[in-house]
């Protein structure tokens, strides 16, 4: 019972396509599994959007919107109904050719991304050999929809935002996949689902075999978080938006419906990156403890993606945004070496698993984390403690 | 605590001292009618700066601080002075009232309040005249000496028209580039060039006629 | 020279280049008073490093960070800024004109609206000026009112200041709700005791308006015993965040020097270590009956000016405490002071106040009539922003919309 | 001071934390009201445009105002006009005939209040004031902007009740002195007494 609906989805789809004459099976699979991504990581943008609102409200000592509908559970149908309505405004100035397809290009790769993404046991599009590998590299689309969009504006503020996003996201691209890649030296697979599997089980039976339980995985996991935050330009690193300084950056000529595109974009990224993040490191769709596993997987999926979603939404309430230059100094200076060392952790970890080079047990665990805390502080140390820097103390005059 | 601290010296003291210091400057002490009693002290254009400079640099003195820079605006006045005078008319001794009227002509003032951050004590007050309100309505600027005067002295300019000579930037600050007037002059007249709206205030309405009707438009 | 290393550290290849005051040691008393020499000379045209045009930005009048309306031609060479020149009047409604052609008490509400923040400041110093015009005495317990609502005021200003640096910083707007929370507080004060919450027209020659009303001190008392908590509250979400520090260390530093010379005044002189406030210097009002002492920064950069503040309202705390405690009965108005055919003597005063923005001053001439002859307003925005292209060269976009926040101006204010 | 970096990004993230659950059960934290369903009390000092006080049920007679302008001259933004009433000879009355208010101009400052020497004129507290016509619905005319004393004294009870007792007092004189003057001088008709105003 519990596997039937476990594999409900799987089940599903597959009887639906056995109804069709088989030449129309190859075409018809794959439309459904675009149909059901697009339908159903549409919805979540839209509850999205209201949860981050109800959210930021809150921590904002604010109610959030509650007007329409009951608790304002309706608002996300009016702000799309008040995208949808709005004019769409084109500078005289700008590329219009370009102006129009940048968000398209926005979009598109990012649905590509969703492909190779497990959502549940056998709940995968494509059980592609490089998935990770296609991921990245479609994901990457995105960068050049930002600098369409910049760029055909005519807008100087648009420019910067261009500028300022093409650098951090081609900055931030090295960490995010330097950070995937020791789960692919451990996994020994560039495929979503295998490396999912290779977290199956539990040590001791209660403790889940997540790569996030381990030293390098923990770190792995906090890098990837901080490059997947700026790869979605999420705050503390929304300077390609910054609406205190550049306004808008690249979305500032953009309106109704083109904008609703970018936003939509804008929150599909995010949640394939945090997809990403939950299949390489959180286990996928495994269940935490053993005796939850009979929760279908995708609940278990759709569970720890919200605690990301909420997770970024409480980042976005709390931080300052970065600059330019610190953000830079971050990404090379901090993140990069640090995933460095972390992919060497790894690769000790996983290559001296067998002959205890490492020490066994808590001896292990504890040595890899000394080892990348080490890194941690003096890496941190340069970065934050330059004189006249971190807090001061006051004198006063009577 | 600061009641010890040394009070400024007196205004006539300040421009003995100054004369002595300055060579050639004309020194005022103006009075001060209202309850304050706040002297100041007039300063020619010409010796301005380096009395600015001296008040500054002065070891007693040290007015470092330029709190505020404003200007003043004098229209010209008809003075009539009243004499009596004997006079023998027709072999009698009569007194008689001759009453004369003559103009002052009327002049801008740039006054500043002058502090001491350092000392704590102040404020001096010091004032430039212009020569008239036209042609001649020009004073030293004294941002070099002190910077806080450079956007004061602009609005001064914007707002008065008084020229400040060696100020690194004159412009207009409040009033937008192309505007010819000065508003804070008490002769100043408004422009005509209101969009009025329908209101229940008559003089209004008559002006938004006057004003329609001169610009051809049929608003009113 | 603290602040200099840091300089190099945050402005890379920039750092060499003049930049008025900007490598100059903030914190030391001994680079400022007389003959120091201190001509200002503007500082020099930087030499381009890129090959390239500059990219000339009109940040404002509509920007969401330049506070109102306000704008700065700024010329960007990549994000760096190479000229900024600050434009305002927008907002200017020739407030000093309305003034001279109304009577004295006129222009009391209108003075609520100068710094719209801070309308019980405004009042005070205008307040303050006529008084020194007239001579009217103002009775003990109007004093003490009036330190009450001014100091509440100043944490006002200063709660909502900080949320505003913070908001520029791009915080979505946190700590601005926070202080805003805290702000709602006090306006309800304010409503309960003048009749409105932001333009309260409160004080009169000689006094105020009206007393307090029943339950109106246990109320502040209330609120002022809360409020540290509040700051507290700020301070750890806020004080030591990495990013803030980040961003604001070394960014926007001002010499005291330059400071005192550019007519600089309040939180922001003070952040730049020169210890002058006019709550001790004047000592008007009442102040000298409060134990309060002022906070000083050392390196007169972006997180000193917040810091300073935030330790400024922890000494209004204070001051509030002592001041309800002490709160005697009495009248609340002058008897000499009359509202309507109000003639003071001809002559001329000046009256300034410590506000919470900086030195805010009256300048009154009086020819006899029941209207001042010459009226003048000494805007601490306006004179605060004299360095600002000081403070912006050579730092990025982003320093310098939090720069322009730090420098805390009110368009009100500055246009007038 | 040993400052970990980091430390401080996870104090802020526990105090909006803190703030987010705190929002849901302490009441001084959320002050937000939900404006069409629940109203803040209006405090008594509350002031929003002015109105005028009549005594008595006729608006038109029993109106305090005697048309005596200095409200009209002390307004700072000159938001008042009055148009006096005159009888069928010309002769000016004592009261007003128009009495308008530009609300679009008033700043609700509350000099008029002040000045005012026969408590005539008083601050309503009415601030739902939104109309979609800009010029004609923000014009108060006299009628609208009469209101009986009743009416005042339920929206300032403390003010109201000094000026009562003020207005009480000076009938009582008034009385008082009048009698007396009845008694000396019978043809001698009382002094207007708004001419005695400066």
């Amino acid at each position: 019972m519990m596997e039937t609906l476990d594999q409900l989805f799987v089940l599903l789809k597959r009887w639906v396509v056995g109804e069709f004459p088989a030449a129309w099976r190859l075409w018809l699979s794959p439309l459904i599994d675009a149909g059901a991504i697009i339908g159903v990581f549409a919805g979540l943008f839209a509850v999205t959007t209201l949860l981050e609102r109800k959210g930021l409200g809150r921590l904002q000592n604010r109610m959030g919107p509650n007007r329409v509908g009951p608790f304002g559970v309706l608002q996300p149908l009016a702000d799309g109904l008040k995208m949808l309505t709005k004019e769409d405004i084109v500078p005289r100035a700008a590329d219009r050719v370009v102006h129009f397809l940048a968000p398209i290009a926005m979009v598109t790769p990012i649905l590509l991304a969703y492909a190779v993404l497990p959502f549940g046991r056998n709940l995968v599009a494509v059980d592609f050999d490089a998935g990770l590998l296609f991921f990245f590299a479609v994901g990457a689309g995105t960068e050049l929809a930002v600098f369409m969009a910049g760029w055909s504006s005519r807008n100087k503020y648009s420019l910067l935002g261009a500028m300022r996003g093409i650098a951090q996201m081609i900055s931030y691209e090295v960490p995010l996949v330097l950070s995937a890649v020791a789960v692919v030296l451990v996994a020994g697979s560039l495929s979503l689902p295998s490396i999912v599997d290779s977290q199956a089980g539990y040590h001791w039976g209660w403790l889940a075999r997540w790569h996030v339980f381990t030293p390098w995985g923990l770190a792995g996991f906090i890098l990837f978080l901080i490059a997947a935050t700026a790869e979605s330009n999420r705050s503390p690193f929304d300077l390609p938006e910054g609406e205190s300084e550049i306004i808008a950056g690249h979305l500032i000529e953009y309106s109704g419906f083109k904008y609703a595109l970018f936003f939509l974009g804008e929150y599909l990224g995010l949640f394939a990156v945090s997809a990403l993040g939950i299949t390489l490191f959180l286990g996928g769709w495994q269940a935490p403890v053993p005796f939850l596993a009979w929760v279908p997987s995708y609940l278990w999926f759709g569970a720890k993606l919200l605690g990301c979603i909420a997770l970024f939404i409480w980042l976005r309430g709390t931080m300052p945004r970065l600059r330019t230059d610190q953000l830079m100094n971050f990404a090379w200076k901090f993140m990069l070496p640090l995933v460095l060392v972390n992919l060497v952790v790894a690769a000790l970890w996983h290559g001296t698993a067998a002959w205890g080079f490492f020490g066994a047990g808590a001896t292990r665990w504890l040595l890899g984390g000394a080892v990348l805390w080490l890194t941690y502080s003096a890496l941190s140390h340069a970065l934050f403690t330059a004189p006249g820097r971190g807090p001061r103390t006051y004198r006063y005059a009577d | 605590m600061s009641d010890l601290r040394p009070a400024m010296e007196t205004l006539e003291r300040i421009r003995t001292r100054l004369e002595a210091a300055v060579a050639g400057a004309e020194l005022e002490v103006v009075a001060n009618g209202a309850v304050a009693a706040q002297g100041s002290l007039r300063v020619d254009a010409a010796h301005a700066v380096a009395v600015a400079r001296f008040l500054r640099d002065d070891a007693q003195l040290q007015l470092d601080y330029c709190s505020n820079v404003t200007g003043v605006d004098w229209l010209d006045r008809v003075v009539r002075t009243t004499v009596r005078t004997r006079r023998v008319i027709d072999g009698l001794e009569r007194e008689l009232e001759q009453t004369t009227e003559h103009t002052v002509p009327g002049y801008l003032e740039a006054v500043y309040h002058l502090y001491s951050v350092a000392l704590r004590h102040g404020p001096l007050v010091l004032r430039q005249r212009t020569a008239d309100r036209a042609d001649g309505a020009r004073v030293a600027s004294l941002t070099p000496v002190w910077r806080s005067a450079e956007f004061q002295e602009r609005e001064v300019y914007d707002l008065f028209g008084v020229v400040f000579e060696g100020h690194p930037d004159l412009r207009r600050i409040l009033m937008w580039d192309e505007f010819r007037d000065h508003p804070m002059r008490k002769d100043y007249v408004e422009p005509d060039d209101y969009e009025y709206e329908p209101t229940p205030h008559d003089e209004v309405l008559a002006k938004a006629r006057r004003h329609y009707a001169g610009a051809g438009g049929d608003r009113a | 020279m603290r602040a200099q290393a840091g300089d190099l550290e945050m402005r890379g290849a920039f750092a060499a280049e003049p930049h008025g005051g900007g490598g100059r040691s903030a914190g030391s008393d001994a680079g400022w008073g007389a003959g120091a020499g201190h001509e200002w000379v503007r500082p020099a045209e930087p030499v381009g490093r890129l090959e390239g045009e500059w990219l000339e930005v009109a940040m404002g009048p509509h920007h969401p960070s330049t506070h109102g309306v306000f704008r700065m031609n700024v010329a960007l060479e990549g994000e760096r800024i190479r000229k900024l020149k600050p434009v305002f009047g927008y907002l200017h409604r020739n407030h000093e004109k309305i003034a001279e052609g109304t009577t004295y008490l006129g222009s009391m509400p209108y003075t609520d609206r100068l710094d719209y923040f801070c309308s019980l400041t405004n009042n005070w110093a205008y307040a303050l000026a006529v008084e020194t015009l007239a001579g009217l005495g103002v009775p003990e317990r109007a004093e003490y009112l009036r330190v009450i609502t001014g100091e509440l005021t100043r944490l006002l200003n200063h709660a909502c200041l900080v949320g505003f640096l913070l908001h520029d910083m791009g915080t979505m707007g946190t700590p601005l709700m926070y202080a805003f929370r805290e702000r709602e507080k006090i306006l309800d004060l304010f409503e309960a005791l003048t009749g409105a919450r932001m333009m309260c027209n409160y004080l009169r020659f000689g006094g105020c308006r009206v007393d307090v009303p029943a339950g109106w001190l246990a109320g502040a008392q209330r609120v002022v015993d809360e409020f540290p908590r509040f700051l507290d509250e700020f301070e750890n979400l806020l004080t030591t965040n990495e990013i803030v520090l980040a961003r604001s260390q070394g960014v926007g530093v001002l010499s005291g020097a330059l400071a005192v010379n550019a007519g600089i005044t309040g939180p922001m002189l003070r952040a730049s270590g020169v210890n002058y406030d006019l709550r001790k210097v004047d000592r008007y009002g009442i102040y000298d009956r409060f134990n309060f002492r002022v906070p000083l920064g050392e390196h007169g950069d972006v997180y000193d000016r917040y810091m300073v503040r935030i330790l400024e309202m922890r000494e209004s705390v204070k001051i509030l405490a002592q001041a309800l405690k002490d709160l005697p009965p009495g009248p609340i108005l002058d008897p000499k002071s009359k509202l309507r055919g109000f003639r003071p003597r001809a002559g001329e005063a000046y009256g300034r106040i410590e506000a919470p923005k900086g030195e805010l001053g009256f300048y009154l001439i009086s020819d006899g009539s029941v209207r001042p002859y010459r009226y003048r307003v000494r805007p601490p925005s306006l004179i605060n922003l004299t360095v600002l292209e000081e403070l912006c060269l050579g730092h990025t976009v982003a320093d310098a919309v939090i720069v322009l926040g730090s420098v805390d101006i009110v368009l009100g204010e500055v246009d007038r | 001071m040993k400052h970990t970096p980091g430390w401080g990004l996870l104090k802020g993230l526990f105090e909006t934390a803190r703030n987010f659950v705190g929002s849901y059960y302490q009441p001084g934290r959320l002050t937000t009201i939900e404006y069409p369903d629940e109203r803040l009390p209006v405090q008594e000092n509350f002031r929003n445009f002015p109105m005028l006080i009549y005594d008595g049920a006729d608006p038109e007679r029993g109106l305090r105002c005697v048309g005596c302008k200095i409200c009209e001259k002390e307004c700072p933004p000159q938001c008042i006009y009055i148009v006096l009433e005159r009888d069928r000879s010309g002769k000016v009355q004592k009261r007003p005939r128009l009495f308008d208010i530009d609300v679009s101009v008033c700043m609700s400052c509350q000099i008029c209040v002040e000045v005012c020497p026969f408590d005539a004129i008083k601050m309503n507290t009415e601030y739902e004031l939104s109309t979609g016509d800009r010029f004609g619905a923000l014009l108060l005319r006299k009628a609208e902007l009469a209101k009986p004393n009743e009416y005042y004294r339920r929206l300032h009870p403390t003010e109201a009740a000094e000026v009562d007792a003020r207005l009480a007092a000076a009938a009582q004189a008034k009385a008082a002195a009048q009698a007396k003057e009845q008694a000396k001088l019978t043809a001698k008709p009382a002094k207007p007494a708004w001419s005695t105003q400066p």
